[in-house]
């Protein structure tokens, strides 16, 4: 599953985009935030508020509890500020 | 008459009277154009900027923007509708958005033209840093952005 | 910072680009312009129109409009502010008025435009003839535009 | 005291603009429309039905209520329909 990572979140990380095999009992993005989040001190600090992290599965936009199974691409960035 | 918007998710920058004059010239079924310019401004809270970056998600910014393209196409009596966004470093004055909407009634076009901004400004994966003499630094989500967008949801 | 705004009633036709330019060219602290653009349309109730001709009141157009400029910028911050209105024999897909207001802040530049829009088209002494195959008719108006000005009545 | 009329009032009128000099019992814009539209038949009917018209004095919106003494201008139209 490829992961992908914008703006401060982006920053933190260290890396634009990875493939990540996250074990099974990782079932929702809300799972995969503190999975991801255990792999190191960069994680855990761009995760560290996960209430201001949003995601989306495959480009659309989705809740924290949204299931990740059958997802090709994840990504997780901060509230929007574009227009 | 199918209308389909045109969406434009770009680093260079833009002509909003070329824009205007693609959904209105050479026909005469349009009443009115309202055109929405987002301009990149010299300074925040006081402090000079020297730069603005928008960083983007590719793919994601325009599947969104077509999604709610279409969404003001069902919900507004529209003839054409014209979204632009730029992308990477924009200098004060510069364009960064564009929203252009026409139609046979003025209050379609101002509204659609309203609806598209506030949700291009909180939902659409754009991110804004600012460069200032004291570094750079993300600009940060508003919440009356957030109210402004949320006037626009169904009941 | 005192904003004066440009009106203009005339005859002539405009460049809506030139105008937009004019207000914001030159500037960093311009966020947000929006330009509402009314075009005589080809066709009304479904019947063919071959022009509308607009007939005003001199001097009370100027002074009219201006009052509402000025109210325009008490209650809103706006940076510049265009109004220009024609008079005379317009030809369907030529432009009849414009308004372009900039500002700071996206929502003031829109409520500032419809405002303005609202007023112009109850309040404004113009008034249209159409002529179309059957021959000319004034314009009437409409109780939906009359209720569009009203929402903006202090109380 | 001048009289000017547009659209469709001063079509119906006959002329754009006249000066007038009304009895001292016309003191309202209400009275001016009656006492115009004693003047003939094409007065009777620009301002048949007095409800639609609108009236400015010299150059601001008035009711049919309004006082006109020291008027210098007094304009009769429709509704507007600009914009």
């Amino acid at each position: 599953m490829r992961v992908k990572y914008f703006a401060w979140v982006r920053e933190r990380v260290g890396v634009a985009e990875e493939t990540v095999e996250p074990p099974a009992d990782v079932r929702t993005v809300n799972d995969l935030i503190g999975w991801l989040s255990s792999r190191g001190e960069a994680y855990a600090y761009a995760f560290e508020k996960p209430k201001v992290i949003r995601a989306a599965i495959d480009q659309a936009h989705v809740k924290p509890d949204a299931v990740i199974a059958g997802a090709r691409e994840i990504a997780f960035f901060p509230p929007m500020t574009g227009g | 008459m199918s209308v389909t918007a045109t969406i434009r998710i770009q680093e260079a920058d833009f002509d909003v009277a070329q824009e205007i004059a693609a959904l209105s010239k050479g026909r005469t079924d349009v009443g009115a154009v309202v055109t929405f310019s987002g301009i990149c401004r010299g300074s925040e809270n006081g402090e000079p900027i020297a730069a603005l970056t928008l960083e983007h998600y590719p793919g994601m910014a325009e599947a969104e923007i077509g999604r709610h393209a279409d969404e003001a196409l069902s919900r507004w009596p529209l003839q054409g509708l014209t979204i632009i966004h730029r992308f990477g470093r924009i200098a004060p004055g510069e364009n960064i958005v564009l929203v252009a909407a026409a139609s046979p009634h003025r209050q379609a076009a101002f509204e659609a033209a309203e609806f598209l901004m506030d949700y291009l400004k909180t939902n659409a994966p754009f991110w804004k840093r600012e460069e200032s003499e004291k570094g750079t630094s993300w600009v940060e989500a508003r919440d009356h952005d957030d109210a402004a967008a949320a006037r626009w949801t169904k009941p």
